[in-house]
């Protein structure tokens, strides 16, 4: 390793899992656990802000880029990692046998990542994608109602065993055509059919990931399966390191884009509306931000198949302001949560009252996904689909754009139940400290970016200039 | 023995494996026909390693790491199966019906 | 002009109640609603303000600021006022006020109400003053959404199902609005979103003009009560609360107007006149319809939907002539409409508060009981018909006039439908506020002296410029050029 | 001081007293009525003063700009030539008698303040609307002149008729403006300007209009005046305008509101010369009018109905002469119907405020004739209507038929209309002056229009009768000092020129002698013994149940049409692609069924079939 | 060699019939552990030795022989459940289907050349020295990812002992 410094995130999050891993081993109270698992996640956070500017490769050459493409979506992934552990200072979703050991498996899922948005060669990357996988597998088993979590697991770890699977044998056609596992050395070869082909398969294990169609099914039923932090993780760190892998993968094609474009605009066009539509008539608020995250991907995905800088970043634009404003929802319900149970809907009538911040934090989340300003949505929604109109599909973006509308929809009804419905029978909510400062800084977090989008823009247009 | 041969293997492999995925109730049976999909995988890099070689190590380094993969995904899912199976008496993937939609008219609640 | 950064002063006013309102305690509702009486009069002020120090001769944007933004996209926080934005920034600002001042009774959720509306009228501000499509869009967004839970929580009458409706509608038509706004940007080479710069002819090519052009406008009209898309407009209304309803006809169905004109014209100009005789004859159709519809509604608040469906083609022929006096009179009739329909949901506002019921079969002879709060509804009621003495008289005036020369037929029909318009206005009229007393309503009291005095304020400012229309239209003559 | 000041005088007195009167009605009606009537006053005396001082000197005009429109500003003053003198003054004189009339008659009506500031508005209106300089100014008051008419006529706003008749009034005299308004805007359009003085310099021979545009223009503002001035097919509105106060019909259906029609006419006279087809129309419609409302004139029972027919007849009268190409004719009529006919009305409501009563015939029978001054009123406003030799009316309507004197089939109209409008002006006079109590006439409506049993016969109700009855004998002999004012020559027809119009009124009065003056006269009407014209006259011809199946009726029709795709076709079809939606997700929902194998067998199907998609791709 | 690679590929095919087509789980892992001998034969022709020993030690002898483990605490109660004939035949047409696209990819693309390599390219050495050296990364996470599916695989499986009464079983 020629340059330690370059893979300081990575050490930190092997540090985090180390210490969380002593906790477990020593058999500390869960609090303990916790404390020590967020400060770690706090200096994560830290040295991956540090740790941006950084550029090189702290391995064998070509195998892993430590460069801004890298490191922004890295600091997404660890604020979204600190965030899904401060959520997860309430631990009332989680078996109570496993509280100890449960941040372990965030910190090797979000190493697996970090490794993921970094890693060049193919080898590299598949590993990391099964890593950052398997501790969301065993994080979905965890949750306190054992049978929602063993299938929702069950689920969740077959199909995407299946998928990496498909992703594999795609891998092997890549190999294949380019006889060479190395990502830039894959795209110089020029995209013959079989390239395209493999890519097309891989695209099952990664798409997978993001939750597009149309390998998307996992999402709503894991959501709602999984405890209320392992949710948050998994809507928010993967979908970051998705759009870092897809990005990645999307590059072998070498300029022969033509038929993935085609097949992207399919599932991205489909993702939104599956997406979007099935969402409608949910009950369970958690199954309900699955299937937004469905469309999101969706939408993510209009920026990926534009191929183009502006795309690639307003994707990564995209899915870094996407990160607080899903944290804002699932604090809502890891808050409003009643001993470990999904709140549904009905659930959160009366917000307003039983707790006006949370509240306010809900219709900040609401108006975030459905893409209202002053929240970032908005303006994600637009750089979107300003790539892809620079790519010359105005049509996309009108079904993309009659889909937010769908969207809102059941966004609104959300809000109603939060500000219109009493609170009947339900209690008042008191919101601990950590809570508080976490709704406040998620909330804060997405005001500003709403309000003042230019720096995450910078970063995501650094970060996309990588690429291409 | 030629290259298409090989892939042709990996192919047929590959189809089981998706079949017994697809058309299995028990879950083990769906784990095995993974598990026949990644052979499948295997094969193909192996094959392609043998006939238009231009670095092979690099083919043997994935497939050893993707059978230690395939180990470690293997121990995983199958404690979620047990765990599964000790909490419902069955490992049938069609009575997974705990986590769905349902309509306008039920609530998940 | 002013060192002063005034119109950023003016949009940050309604910001800054917002932010008090969210800050200070549910319990103070009397506080509350003064911060935004304060902000409202504040703002009022600066758009009289604004106003006065526009040179009209100069014409142009005047008074601007420039940041940038987002400065890598081209996105920069531009605004500006021209002698339109001047027009309908003081209209906000005087619904603002009016509206603080007709919601001075409210008890329930004071401070979210507050908070709400202060958010919606930052938005409207931002709309009127800024000059990148990009912010214009975010505050046309910012202005929109806030409707949903004003309607949803404070309303009356299916108020979800309408809120839901209204906020749909809006969001389809800013559907249209994504791909045509940004395939400007694109078109015009990825450089700016600034409607100045994208206005300068030869920017777009008549084809594309021709494409986009129908998608701003639908899109803008979809919020400006366009036929056939008009039909959340009237639901809204009818399940609004007074502030809000006024809000919405007064000052948010202006938006869609406003951006027809600022951008689909204003940039396409080409489109526009290509399709012109297509809209301009859905505007009369809008116009008679609108008018007819009203004439079969039994719900006060109804009719005045469909008379602002109505009124709202005129403007929209207006806008559709692309000739001075037709633009003139489009702008004139937003201005005068908002404050009359704002004057008209105060005085029905007032009536339902006591009563809990606007059938207008319900009542009679209003007039005999609550002689100045019906007056107020006779005042709005004769400035609907167009009557002179009223602003809106010379704005309608005008449209016609523009109409009758560019499209001679619809030209025409739309002046047929003053007299369904009477038609509509006067069965109001001789049902609920004459005609035979209905001894139910003796116990209804008179407005305080708080309330009557945003319903005066409207009522002066229809008088004045129905009396003096040269103030209004030299404004709006330093952009269309027709002083 | 200057004209312009006394002109400023003569259009601001009204409005301040308007909004005096507003302010002040309702803690103090006395303060609002003499506010009022002092404003009158001032107003009439500066009309009074400027036609002294201005009558024949050349137009004066005075005007500032009002807006710009299309290049062009539209200018807001005031015009004093003869026609707005002449104008002016008779609008303010009758304006202040039926103020002074009011103070009595509304005396005891808790609604007076409002009343006198809705003269006023009206007044302001009006005297605006007559002095304006363009037609812009005109266009505007006209509007408001019908504005403050729908207030007076639905004054009593309790009674459902009366609010009836306003609505009425203002929608008919709205279908006609419509025309006047597109008529104006054409005209702004071909002329760029409305300024009348300029406008009628104007004509086809200087190539400021072509023929077939003038046809059009003059015809739209035909139109319009169709509408004020209550000609057929336009004119049902004006006998159910009779539910206001009598004042309002004395001030409105004489010299004001209907006049405004033939004032306008007169106004535009030079640019109506120049369109022959218009001038046709004119003719037929305005002799047809006054055939037509005659013929109703004969039967109605009601006193104030039967001055409203009369108006609507008079009106044709002066429409006619004004068609015929005698500007002096019509215009003189105007100002002698104004004084007859407020005075007429004015006798009217003194006995209908007396007995409490709208038939003439139960108002004869209730010695209606002891009220002398009044009765005195009513014969020679009445002879003046119907052409009695020497009365002023006689004068006016001479003229007029002379000046048909080349259009046989127009004469013919005249003289029945004259003779019909002698007999049933008779009719009234001797069911009040003979009131024959054995006869079988049956008083056919119920007691309507004044409640309270106040009676008076003071100063105020008798003094403006009083003047009314002296104009109306005096003011025909002024023919020639109008006309010089107008700038003409007064023609004075011989006494063989006049003898048929002479004779067709003696006769007129002849016949009503015989049926209602003598001594056992049936007092039945000749035409009660042709039973289907006396229900046909009756009835106004059917025209109010016409119209209302046919226009209202489809009006109506239209509306439910429109209301129900309203409701049903556009809200509905929003809502059913809302519907839809949900429906759509909640299948794709449910297809979210939980069972994993189908989720992956979708995503394997998906990729199978982009693999085949891909191979097909290579094979080619 | 072909000889060799026929009789591999021959017993791995069949194997898999077997796994994918015995009702009976226990019978179908034996058929799954058949197949990956047959493939490790396929390795082995494939001149990567190590990588067939390796196949045969991990699979056959760890993750097969796990599986057994697992059905034999799983699913004794209904070893035999045979799926529906419709059920199979979906399966099967979304296979075919896969397969014929897969056999349109290989059997119309263009594989390159190749370089002719030395020997040492092939050898164990050189797969050893790559695996510590270039694919370090891979081989050190490989060790990570087994610690974790270690851990995992324990806290999954672990009885909860300090659970409440079972009221909040249900579904939420």
């Amino acid at each position: 390793m020629s340059h330690p410094e370059l893979f300081c995130p990575e050490f930190a999050l092997l540090l985090g899992a180390l210490l969380s891993f002593a906790c477990a081993a020593i058999g500390t109270k869960a609090r303990t656990a916790w404390l020590v698992s967020l400060a770690a996640a706090i200096i994560t956070v830290g040295t991956s802000a540090l740790a941006l500017p950084y550029q090189g490769h702290p391995f064998a050459t070509d195998i892993y880029a430590v460069d801004s493409f890298s490191q922004v979506l890295k600091l997404g992934i660890s604020l979204a990692l600190a965030f899904a552990i401060a959520i997860s200072q309430r631990q009332d979703s989680t078996r109570a046998s496993a509280r100890t050991e449960v941040h372990f498996f965030f910190y090797l899922s979000a190493l697996g990542m970090m490794m993921l948005v970094s890693a060049t060669e193919l080898l590299t990357l598949y590993i990391a994608l099964e890593l950052s996988a398997y501790g969301l597998y065993i994080l979905a088993a965890l949750h306190r109602r054992e049978r929602l979590g063993s299938e929702a697991a069950a689920k969740y770890i077959l199909f995407g065993a299946a998928a990496s699977a498909i992703s594999l044998y795609g891998i092997s056609l890549i190999y294949g055509a380019a006889q060479t596992t190395y990502i830039p050395a894959i795209a110089a070869s020029g995209g013959s059919p079989l390239l395209i082909a493999g890519v097309v398969l891989t695209l099952a294990g990664v798409l997978y990931k993001l939750a597009a169609f149309p390998v998307h099914s996992w999402a709503p039923d894991t959501y709602q399966g999984a405890p209320h932090e392992a949710s948050t993780f998994l809507a928010t760190a993967s979908k970051v390191a998705a759009v870092g892998l897809l990005l990645r993968v999307l590059s072998m094609a070498g300029g022969n884009t033509e038929h993935l474009r085609t097949m992207l605009i399919v599932v991205a066009i489909l993702s939104m509306s599956v997406g979007n539509l099935s969402a409608l008539f949910q009950k369970d608020f958690k199954r309900l931000l699955g299937f937004s995250a469905v469309a999101h991907a969706g939408y993510l995905l209009l920026g990926l198949l534009s191929f183009s800088k502006l795309g690639a970043a307003a994707a990564i634009f995209y899915v870094l302001t996407y990160v607080p404003i899903v944290v804002c929802a699932f604090l809502v319900v890891a808050a409003v949560s009643h001993n470990g149970a999904n709140p549904s809907i009905a659930s959160l009538a009366g917000l307003y009252k039983r707790s006006p911040f949370l509240g306010l934090v809900l219709l900040v989340a609401m108006f975030g996904l459905a893409g209202i300003p002053p929240t970032p949505g908005l303006a994600g929604k637009w750089f979107l689909f300003s790539a892809v109109i620079d790519a010359g599909h105005l049509w996309l973006v009108l079904v993309a754009a009659v889909n937010a509308t769908i969207s809102l929809y059941y966004y609104l009804l959300v809000v109603k139940a939060a500000y219109l419905d009493p609170p009947g029978e339900y209690p008042d909510i008191k919101l601990s400290p950590t809570y508080s400062i976490t709704a406040f800084v998620s909330v804060a977090l997405v005001v500003f970016m709403g309000f003042y989008p230019a720096p995450i823009w910078s970063m995501a247009s650094s970060a996309a200039a990588v690429l291409f | 023995m030629t290259l298409e041969g090989a892939l042709l293997l990996g192919l047929m492999l590959f189809s089981l494996g998706l079949y017994a995925v697809l058309a299995r109730r028990n879950l083990i049976g769906i784990l095995i026909g993974i598990e026949l999909m990644l052979n499948a995988a295997n094969i193909n890099f192996l094959a392609f390693n043998y006939f238009i070689p231009t670095d092979p190590a690099v083919a043997q380094i994935i497939v050893l790491v993707v059978i230690g993969l395939a180990a470690a995904e293997a121990a995983i899912a199958l404690a979620i199966i047990l765990k599964l199976y000790r909490q419902r008496n069955s490992v049938d993937v069609d009575a997974m019906q705990l986590l769905r939609s349902t309509g306008a008219e039920a609530s998940n609640e | 002009m002013s060192e002063l950064p005034i119109l950023s002063i003016l949009l940050l006013c309604p910001l800054v109640a917002f932010l008090v309102t969210l800050v200070l305690p549910e319990s103070k509702a009397t506080a509350i609603k003064a911060v935004n009486a304060v902000a409202g009069l504040v703002t009022l002020v600066l758009s009289v303000i604004v106003w006065a120090q526009y040179d009209e001769t100069a014409g142009g944007y005047q008074m601007v600021e420039d940041i940038p933004w987002v400065a890598d996209l081209g996105i920069r926080y531009t605004v500006a006022v021209d002698g339109v934005s001047v027009v309908l920034t003081l209209l906000n600002a005087i619904v603002f006020f009016t509206g603080v001042l007709s919601m001075w009774t409210l008890e329930k959720r004071v401070k979210e109400f507050f908070a709400f509306m202060g958010l919606l009228v930052f938005g409207v501000f931002g709309v009127f003053i800024s000059l990148d499509i990009f912010v214009f869009f975010f505050f046309y967004e910012v202005a929109v959404l806030p409707m949903y839970p004003l309607i949803a929580i404070w309303g009356s009458t299916r108020k979800e199902y309408s809120a839901m409706k209204l906020t749909l509608f809006l969001m389809v038509g800013s559907a249209l609005l994504f791909p045509g706004l940004i395939a400007l940007f694109v078109e015009s080479g990825g450089q700016t979103w600034n409607l100045v710069a994208l206005s300068e002819p030869g920017t777009f090519s008549e084809g594309f003009q021709i494409f986009v052009y129908p998608l701003l406008y639908v899109g803008f009209g979809i919020l400006a009560g366009m036929w056939p898309f008009h039909s959340w407009s009237p639901i809204g209304h009818v399940a609004a609360p007074t502030a809000v309803s006024m809000l919405h006809a007064g000052v948010l169905m202006k938006l869609g107007a406003f951006g027809i004109l600022r951008i689909a014209i204003g940039v396409l100009p080409l489109g526009a006149a290509y399709w012109a005789p297509t809209f301009a004859f859905m505007a009369t159709v809008g116009i008679v319809y609108g008018a007819f519809v009203a004439m079969r509604q039994t719900d006060f608040k109804y009719v005045i939907g469909f008379s602002s469906v109505s009124h709202m083609g005129i403007v929209l022929l207006g806008l559709n002539t692309l000739g001075i006096d037709g633009t003139n009179g489009a702008v004139f009739q937003m201005f005068a409409h908002g404050v009359m329909t704002a004057l008209f949901f105060s005085a029905v506002g007032f009536i339902y508060d006591q009563t809990h019921d606007r059938d207008i079969r319900h009542f009679g002879g209003l007039v005999g009981q609550i002689p100045v709060a019906s007056s107020f509804f006779i005042v709005a009621a004769l400035c609907g018909m167009g009557v002179p003495g009223f602003a809106s008289f010379w704005a309608e005036l005008l449209v016609f006039i523009e109409a009758l020369r560019v499209f001679p037929l619809l030209g025409i029909a739309a002046i047929a439908g003053l007299i369904f318009t009477a038609a509509y206005i006067l069965r109001v009229l001789g049902q609920a506020i004459f005609g035979p007393k209905n001894p139910d309503w003796d116990h209804l009291v008179e407005p305080t002296a708080w309330l009557t005095l945003p319903r005066i304020i409207l009522i002066a400012v229809l008088l004045f410029f129905g009396f003096a229309p040269s103030v209004m239209l030299d404004m709006i003559g330093s952009v269309t050029g027709g002083k | 001081m200057s004209s312009t000041s006394i002109g400023l005088v003569l259009l601001g007195a009204p409005l301040m007293a308007f909004f005096v009167a507003l302010v002040v009605f309702r803690k103090n009606h006395l303060a609002a009525m003499m506010t009022v009537l002092l404003s009158g006053a001032a107003t009439c005396a500066s009309a009074v003063f400027l036609l002294a001082t201005k009558g024949g000197t050349p137009a004066e005009q005075a005007s500032r700009a009002w807006i710009h429109a299309g290049g062009t500003s539209i200018e807001f003053g005031i015009l004093l030539d003869g026609k707005t003198l002449i104008m002016g003054t008779v609008v303010s004189v009758i304006t202040l008698c039926v103020q002074v009339y009011s103070l009595s008659y509304m005396s005891h009506d808790p609604g007076r303040g409002r009343f006198f500031a809705f003269l006023a508005l009206f007044e302001w209106a009006m005297l605006s609307f007559v002095y304006s300089p363009s037609l812009m100014q005109t266009f505007v008051f006209w509007e408001l002149v019908g504005l403050s008419s729908f207030f007076l006529i639905g004054f009593w706003y309790r009674k459902p008729s009366a609010i009836a008749a306003a609505k009425k009034a203002f929608i008919m005299t709205r279908i006609g403006d419509v025309g006047l308004f597109i008529g104006l805007i054409l005209l702004f359009q071909t002329a760029h300007t409305l300024d009348i003085q300029t406008l009628n310099t104007m004509s086809v021979a200087t190539g400021n209009f072509d023929s077939g545009r003038i046809e059009l223009i003059t015809l739209l503002l035909f139109v319009g005046i169709v509408g004020k001035s209550a000609q057929f097919p336009l004119h049902t509105w004006l006998p159910d305008a009779m539910e206001g106060p009598t004042p309002v019909s004395a001030l409105l259906h004489s010299a004001t509101m209907v006049a405004a029609g033939v004032f306008l006419f007169a106004r535009f006279h030079p640019l109506f010369m120049q369109a022959e087809l218009t001038l046709t129309v004119v003719l037929c419609v305005a002799t047809f009018t006054a055939v037509l409302s005659s013929t109703m004139a004969m039967v109605a029972s009601d006193m104030k109905r039967v001055f409203a027919y009369s108006s609507i007849s008079q009106l044709g009268f002066m429409l006619m002469g004004l068609g015929a190409g005698s500007l002096f004719a019509g215009y003189f009529h105007l100002t002698t119907h104004a004084i007859f006919k407020a005075l007429l009305f004015l006798c009217a409501g003194a006995f209908i405020h007396e007995y409490g009563t709208n038939d003439t015939v139960a108002i004869g029978r209730a010695g209606a004739r002891k009220l002398r001054v009044i009765t005195l009123g009513l014969i020679i406003g009445g002879g003046a209507l119907a052409g009695f030799p020497l009365l002023a009316g006689f004068f006016s309507k001479e003229l007029i038929i002379h000046s048909l004197h080349d259009k046989p089939l127009f004469l013919a109209g005249a003289y029945l209309a004259s003779f019909m409008t002698a007999y049933y002006t008779f009719r009234v006079i001797f069911l009040v002056v003979f009131p024959n109590q054995d006869s079988a006439v049956q008083v056919e409506e119920p007691p309507a229009d004044s409640h309270d049993d106040h009676h008076s016969s003071s100063l105020p109700l008798h003094a403006p009768i009083l003047l009314l009855t002296v104009g109306a004998i005096a003011v025909g002999w002024f023919g020639d000092s109008i006309a010089s004012v107008l700038g003409l020559v007064a023609y004075h027809p011989s006494l063989p020129e006049m003898a048929p119009a002479i004779g067709v009124a003696l006769g007129g009065i002849l016949i009503a002698w015989f049926d209602f003056g003598r001594k056992s006269a049936p007092q039945t009407g000749f035409i009660s013994k042709l039973a289907p014209l006396h229900t046909l006259f009756k009835n106004g011809w059917y025209l109010d149940v016409i119209y209302k199946k046919l226009f209202v009726g489809a009006a109506q029709a239209v509306a439910g049409l429109l209301f129900g795709t309203e409701n049903h076709v556009l809200d509905k079809a929003s809502d059913m692609l809302g519907q839809g939606t949900l429906t759509i997700g909640e299948t794709t929902g449910k297809a979210q069924s939980g069972r994993l194998p189908l989720y992956i067998g979708l995503a394997a199907l998906c990729f199978s079939g982009a693999i085949i998609a891909l191979g097909l791709e290579m094979m080619r | 060699m072909s000889l060799h690679f026929a009789i591999a590929a021959v017993v791995s095919l069949v194997g898999a019939l077997l796994a994918v087509t015995q009702a009976n789980i226990l019978h179908a892992v034996f058929g799954l552990a058949i197949a990956l001998v047959g493939v490790a034969g396929v390795f082995f022709t494939l001149d990567s030795p190590f990588v067939a020993i390796m196949e045969v030690l991990i699979y056959v002898g760890g993750i097969a022989v796990t599986m057994i483990f697992a059905v034999m605490l799983s699913s004794v109660s209904n070893p035999k459940e045979r799926e529906s004939a419709g059920r199979r035949l979906l399966a099967a047409l979304v296979a075919v289907a896969f397969f014929v696209g897969g056999a349109l990819v290989i059997a119309h693309a263009d594989f390159g050349p190749g370089k002719k390599l030395p020997p040492s390219a092939w050898g164990l050495e050189q797969v050893g020295r790559d695996l510590l050296g270039r694919f370090n990364l891979a081989f050190e996470t490989l060790s990570i990812v087994l610690l974790l599916a270690i851990v995992g695989a324990i806290v999954i499986v672990r009885k909860e002992s300090a659970m409440p009464a079972n009221a909040d079983e249900e579904a939420s």
